[in-house]
């Protein structure tokens, strides 16, 4: 029997799946050039071509639009398409002729082209009130709503550099927000509950390890073992609830969205670096979050009129200074705007390089 | 309120709406022949309603044999949307690089139509195809389907997870090591890894062909493989004049921004002092014509990245400054055989290896991994005296000490 | 080898050769007339032969009514050496910016001939006139004999320790505001903490007229008070041009080298974009002829630089951008007692402000003494997530809340 | 009685101190200029002119020389001289007529003129096997030895720009060495040695408390309360000893001296910074130091041969790199350099912007 059952057979081979264009031209790509928004074309040292048609994509997916997809790769592509790492589908053209008509079909079908270059891509994002348990938000509504709102810098109009968002619905940080130019987070604001009968789901020892500052304490409630919370301690991160279900966090009052600026991962010029806090709370409203979509619509067109070439977020308000970031957009600086964790002490300003 | 088509969904109608593509239309695309989109439809509204989510997690549930690839979720209203009481994923492991076929996507299709929802991402932020929501009782015929067709499911829990890459060799100019080959290596070597937690916490590896790092490797994997080169970046005058011609300002928009001020250009000539080049890309991003990266190509590995949990969000952080990738990449799978024995032993539960390096201080982290420390490996130096000297001279040892000198 | 002249100070002798002024030569001297003196040189000999010092720490002493001031010292060999078993030393506050008359210089002179070891520091690391060395029973008299002379006591302990300042508006163009006269009048202000330790470790002022901060107020000053500007740099242009001529390279060093690039020169004019320039000093100092800071001028106030121990060396961080510095200088005197009343009752001992300031955080900080937080006290906002938000809803509240909206 | 004792009088009024042309332009001076190594003039709005003559001391200095000081000023300077930030002694004229002669006078007392512009000036120290109770290494000595090999750098030889050198004798770091150009730190390596009768002289809870480490913790030998000491987990602050006189931590064999580079203090082009550890161990090696002596030097020659016009230690190290300070000063790299306090984690590498 257990010769039956196929396991640890990995992923099919991904060699099997490269379009003969890239089977031959392998590693010897040449240089590429941004033809039109969404559409790319790299040349390799043999003079071949493969055009690259990116489209955007919701990344939830059901099964019949995949299957669409599929037969635009087969009508346009001899069967090849690939996603990218910001979840946009990409399809692999060697004539140039077809490209026309790939995107007319994929306008039909509700898919709009971009994204490459300097531009707005797709917001990475993860599962919000879809599937988690864990959600401070929902991921894949908010993320509607602002590139909706957006959609035209990832179509065409011109910008500085990249632009790179993201969203989490909560600090587990799924999809790595935390070095995003603009970082869209979930976040809880309420210390969690206890629910009755913790002791017979969770090892109670482990639960209170689980908490960064040591905020839960163990206790005895109606003859039971349980743990209190140190309310003033708690800073919401909610690996306690990840340890323990029976410490809910989620609060319809209290959840909501914070935003966060100026990450980036390449090693372009400046070095990777996390994004850092901009709005401290945004309410839960949904279904279009209006107030996340125009927060993160002013730092887009602040940072949209005053970048210069090639200046991704956090190298523009590192030009300019934080100061003048929160006054060009009218974000009020408040307490929680300072660190107070572990490295907080090196975020103050220890020089008086300032502009006053 | 409960079931769609009494009240509707009125909010989520909402987001069908604008531009963009919708996810709504997704789940009412699936909803239509299946029950249980019918009903997450549904539940999600009420979410949209109430502000709040309806999930729970709770015991372990996945295939047989295996320990990772299967989230376990369960509503906290099973009575009221009992389709979707249970509500697992299966994480599928995506072929390397995201590329497929029409068949291959449609083969995932029909499996996924005959035991699911009909709902996926594609693809989840580790890079997985997920496979949105089942119930217990359809994962392990999932599985034998997708083994059937020579797929196969990813990571989850405290194990190694599903490795990534960028495009790479197979579409960009300026991978400088085959990051396809490196994953999809590192994921069959390791799938007893990648299947059955063994590990204090989760471990990621990703690889990116060049320090643009288009899988956000350093943000976000344990081990980031990186490429970079170590000789001189290829130039190509005439291509150099093209760019400023059309319209490019060299000065302003490449010279000025370069991190270390190495590149000069006097309206003819492009010169790099490449001793002082850290390969950043930024010149070879803004001229793709006229530069390219050096033709002794390897990559940077570094060590540590994650997301705040538990104690900070964290880069990773250079390990071997510069080292050749090719197969069957003996070194770099020896020394990560070596991190994890030393992880496995001295990590604490849900512990990062980029976490207990922090702990125990890079430094004593090489020695137990038999790395040599570099300077490359730092930023700068110590700051502060806090020094622990590890030797010191007892009386008896004073006359030697005396010879000695 | 226990006394001078016996064997004599081979070893010492060897540092009065070369060409800088020779601090053996200054003991020898002193010991010419001098038991104590000569006592010391032998012992410091002792100490190049064996390497090791032979001091000892211990009870407190110190003069009438004053904690402070004072350092007791005794050797760890008083039978051998008993004209030095004490040796303590006395902190005299020295003028500020430390101008002398000759007859002030004799006056400390021949009090110390009387009273102790005739040695001395010009100055101390505070900024005192260290008095090297006597016995307990000297202590008082020369206290006597220096306050009848108009000199007093500097700090040491837990107090507040002898403010000091730059040579400002004395002899230096660039003086923002009048550092000796605010350094004198803190000093004048605060003499009850400054001689009667009662904080919870000790607390340093230092004044620096300009961000050239010539006192390094910045690294070890618990409060730094550094001049600044917030109007335009002066500009004479003839005399930039002159710069030019006597061999400046404008471009190369000073626009290239400014930290934000808002300097420009085209060989005719020179151009300052005021609002980006950060008051570095840089293309001032380069050019003293030529520029100058502009005439709207105060100060950035700083807190919390210091050594090591315990908790690791800090640098000060900014609490007040720009304010003016006038006489009585009462606002920044209000917030100096806000912020000892709030060190005094929660530092802990031993615990400097800048420590504490970490310890419950720079937000708590500012609110214990009512300071509104503003973006300049920070390089950037925070990066991690791990927010205390203050305050929730209850249920009971949530129609209000949806009132509001 | 209380009323004949004066106190609380504070300092002498420093407006009495001053020359008569500074009580005049006080606050009104223009602009300056170098004329020569170590002498510089003021000059103020009304065209008054202060020249200033810088001579090195050694700081540690006996009543007896000072005397003579207190001389020359009254030929040269109507009685006036001040000292400086850095324990130079500086002589005010207002006749440069007299500035030769001054020079010549300090020459004959063994005082070297310089440390104006961009110089090495002063060594600031502490009080080392003079003074201190703490003292890991002598402070007067080295800086005597240090100063005789560097000292053409202080009375004119041309640099890139100001080098600041500093002392201190234990990690206490009297003279804050921390933000130094280059920094001479003495250290011990051995944990302190408990003595015998600790508790009569110490609070037991308050050494264990002084300990940054957690190394100390309580004990009973013979029957006598004391403490004792996790050696593993010393660094060697010796802030018990600071506490507690019983646990000294002198030893001969294992105090020595470590070298730093790189920190700065003034704002003027990159902000203020802490210095680096360059070199973890030399030995104490009285009465010259031969091995600090050359250290510093070779670092002095590497930074005046390759830094550029107004380049600071730091500055010009964080344009080549650490890896090629490293290789240019032929300095060992080792573990030691390698954070492990505190703030460890941030001085990792955390992008691949490498020089290979
Ligand atoms: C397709 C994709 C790789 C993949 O395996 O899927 C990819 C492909 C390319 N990237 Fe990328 N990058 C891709 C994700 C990334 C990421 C990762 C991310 O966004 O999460 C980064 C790091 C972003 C960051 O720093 O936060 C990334 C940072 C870059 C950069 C550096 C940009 C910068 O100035 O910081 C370049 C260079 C450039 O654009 O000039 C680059 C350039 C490119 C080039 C031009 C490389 C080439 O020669 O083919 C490719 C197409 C251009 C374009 O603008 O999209 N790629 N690229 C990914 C497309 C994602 C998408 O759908 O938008
Ligand atoms: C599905 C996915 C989000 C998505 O929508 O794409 C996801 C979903 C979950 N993540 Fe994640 N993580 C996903 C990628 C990530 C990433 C991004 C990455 O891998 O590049 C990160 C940040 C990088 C990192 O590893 O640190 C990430 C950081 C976390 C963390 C925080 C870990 C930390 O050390 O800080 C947790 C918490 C935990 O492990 O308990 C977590 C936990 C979870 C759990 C398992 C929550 C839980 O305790 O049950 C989520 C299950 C949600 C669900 O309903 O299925 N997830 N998670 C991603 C995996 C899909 C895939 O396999 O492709
Ligand atoms: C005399 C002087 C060094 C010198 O030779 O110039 C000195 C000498 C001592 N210092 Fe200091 N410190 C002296 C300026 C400094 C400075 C520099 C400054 O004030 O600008 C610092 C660094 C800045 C700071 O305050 O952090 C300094 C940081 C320390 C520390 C560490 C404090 C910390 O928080 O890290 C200690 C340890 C302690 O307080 O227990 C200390 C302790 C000591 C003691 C009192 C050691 C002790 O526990 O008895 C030393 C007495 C030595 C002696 O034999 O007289 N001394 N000490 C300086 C005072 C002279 C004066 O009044 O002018
Ligand atoms: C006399 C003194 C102030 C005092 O009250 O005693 C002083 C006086 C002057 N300093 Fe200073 N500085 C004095 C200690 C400092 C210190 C503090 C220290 O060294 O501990 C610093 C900070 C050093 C640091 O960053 O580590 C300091 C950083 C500067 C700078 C900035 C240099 C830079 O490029 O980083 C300048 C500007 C310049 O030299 O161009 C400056 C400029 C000046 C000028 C030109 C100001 C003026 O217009 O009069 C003065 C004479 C020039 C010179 O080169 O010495 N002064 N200067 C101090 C002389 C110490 C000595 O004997 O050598
Ligand atoms: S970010 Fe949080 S809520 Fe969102 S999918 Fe990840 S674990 Fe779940
Ligand atoms: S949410 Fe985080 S901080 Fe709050 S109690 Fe739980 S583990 Fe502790
Ligand atoms: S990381 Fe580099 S090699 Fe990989 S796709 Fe991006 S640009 Fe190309
Ligand atoms: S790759 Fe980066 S560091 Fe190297 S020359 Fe180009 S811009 Fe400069
Ligand atoms: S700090 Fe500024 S004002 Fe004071 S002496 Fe130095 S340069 Fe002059
Ligand atoms: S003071 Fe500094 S920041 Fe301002 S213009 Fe001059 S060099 Fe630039
Ligand atoms: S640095 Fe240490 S040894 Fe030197 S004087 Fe200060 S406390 Fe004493
Ligand atoms: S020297 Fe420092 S680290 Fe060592 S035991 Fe004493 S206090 Fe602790």
């Amino acid at each position: 029997m257990a010769t039956e059952r196929r396991t640890d057979i990995g992923p099919p081979n991904y060699q099997n799946f490269l379009p003969s264009v890239i089977k031959k031209n392998y590693g010897k790509w040449k240089y590429h050039e941004i033809l039109r928004p969404g559409v790319m074309v790299h040349v390799a040292e043999s003079g071949d071509k493969l055009f690259t048609v990116r489209a955007g994509s919701p990344r939830l997916m059901s099964i019949h639009r995949i299957r669409k997809f599929a037969d635009l790769a087969d009508k346009y592509c001899d069967g090849h398409l690939r996603f990218t790492s910001r979840n946009n589908v990409e399809f692999l053209l060697t004539d140039d002729s077809k490209i026309d008509a790939l995107i007319a079909d994929l306008k039909e079908l509700g898919h709009p082209v971009g994204g490459i270059g300097n531009a707005i891509s797709n917001i990475v994002h993860t599962q919000g009130w879809v599937h988690c348990h864990s959600a401070a938000t929902d991921a894949s509504g908010i993320v509607k709503a602002v590139m909706d709102d957006l959609h035209e810098y990832f179509t065409g109009k011109e910008m500085p550099g990249k632009l790179r968002i993201a969203l989490a619905c909560c600090l587990n940080m799924c999809g790595a927000v935390h070095c995003s130019d603009i970082a869209i987070l979930g976040i809880h604001r309420r210390p969690p509950r206890i629910l009755g009968g913790l002791n017979k789901v969770c090892e109670i020892p482990n639960v209170i390890a689980s908490c960064p500052t040591a905020a839960i304490r163990p206790a005895t409630v109606e003859g039971q073992a349980t743990v209190e919370i140190d309310e003033e301690n708690c800073m919401f991160c909610a690996n306690c609830f990840s340890v323990c279900p029976a410490l809910p966090m989620a609060d319809a009052l209290n959840d909501g969205v914070s935003i966060w600026v100026g990450g980036k991962v390449s090693n372009a010029r400046s070095e990777p670096t996390f994004s850092k806090l901009a709005i401290p709370f945004l309410p839960n409203n949904p279904p279009r979050w209006p107030e996340v979509v125009e927060a993160v619509r002013n730092i887009v067109e602040v940072w949209h009129k005053n970048a210069r070439n090639f200046e991704r977020m956090g190298e523009f308000i590192n030009r300019i200074g934080w100061p003048r970031f929160f006054k060009l957009t009218g974000i009020e600086f408040q307490k929680e705007h300072i660190d107070d964790f572990k490295y907080a002490g090196l975020s103050y300003k220890r020089s008086v390089q300032l502009r006053h | 309120m409960a079931e769609p088509g009494k009240n509707g969904t009125p909010m989520l109608d909402e987001l069908e709406k604008g531009p963009w593509p919708s996810f709504v239309t997704q789940i009412k695309e699936a909803a239509e022949k299946n029950k249980m989109s019918k009903a997450l439809l549904s539940l999600l509204e009420r979410s949209y309603h109430e502000r709040i989510g309806h999930w729970k997690h709770g015991g372990i549930v996945g295939v047989m044999g295996y320990g990772g690839g299967v989230i376990g979720r369960y509503s906290d209203l099973p009575e009221e949307y009992p389709d979707i009481a249970h509500f697992h994923t299966l994480r599928v492991n995506m072929p390397t690089g995201w590329f497929y076929t029409s068949d291959a996507l449609r083969t995932i299709c029909d499996i996924w139509e005959r035991h699911g929802s009909g709902l996926t991402n594609m693809h989840g932020s580790t890079g997985d195809i997920i496979l949105l929501g089942t119930t217990t009782d359809e994962l392990e015929p999932t599985f034998a389907e997708l083994t059937a067709n020579d797929f196969d499911l990813g990571g989850s829990g405290s194990d190694m997870r599903t490795p990534s890459a960028c495009v790479g060799p197979a579409r960009c100019e300026w991978a400088c090591y085959d990051t396809l080959a490196l994953a999809y290596d590192l994921t069959q070597t390791f799938q007893d890894e990648l299947h059955r937690p063994a590990f204090p916490y989760k471990f990621k590896f990703k690889c990116a062909g060049c320090p643009n790092d288009c899988v956000a490797s350093i943000a976000r994997a344990d081990m980031s493989i990186i490429g970079t080169w170590r000789d001189e970046i290829q130039i190509d005058q005439k291509e150099v004049k093209a760019a400023e011609e059309a319209g490019l300002n060299i000065q302003r928009d490449v010279c000025n921004l370069c991190p270390t001020k190495c590149i000069e250009w006097d309206g003819k000539k492009l010169e790099i002092d490449d001793e002082n080049c850290v390969k950043c890309m930024h010149c070879i991003n803004t001229m793709p014509k006229a530069l390219r990266p050096g033709k002794d190509r390897g990559a940077t590995i570094l060590l540590g990245a994650k997301a705040p949990i538990v104690e900070g969000a964290l880069l990773s952080s250079v390990l071997v400054p510069f080292t050749k990738i090719e197969p069957p990449y003996e070194e770099l799978k020896d020394m990560v055989e070596r991190i994890w024995d030393f992880w496995s032993e001295h990590g604490k539960n849900r512990e990062r290896v980029g976490e207990l390096m922090q702990r125990v201080g890079l430094g004593n982290f090489l020695e137990a991994i038999e790395v040599e420390p570099t300077p490359e490996m730092l930023a700068h130096p110590r700051e502060n005296p806090y020094v622990f000297y590890e030797e010191y001279y007892e009386e008896g040892d004073e006359e030697e000490e005396e010879e000695e000198e």
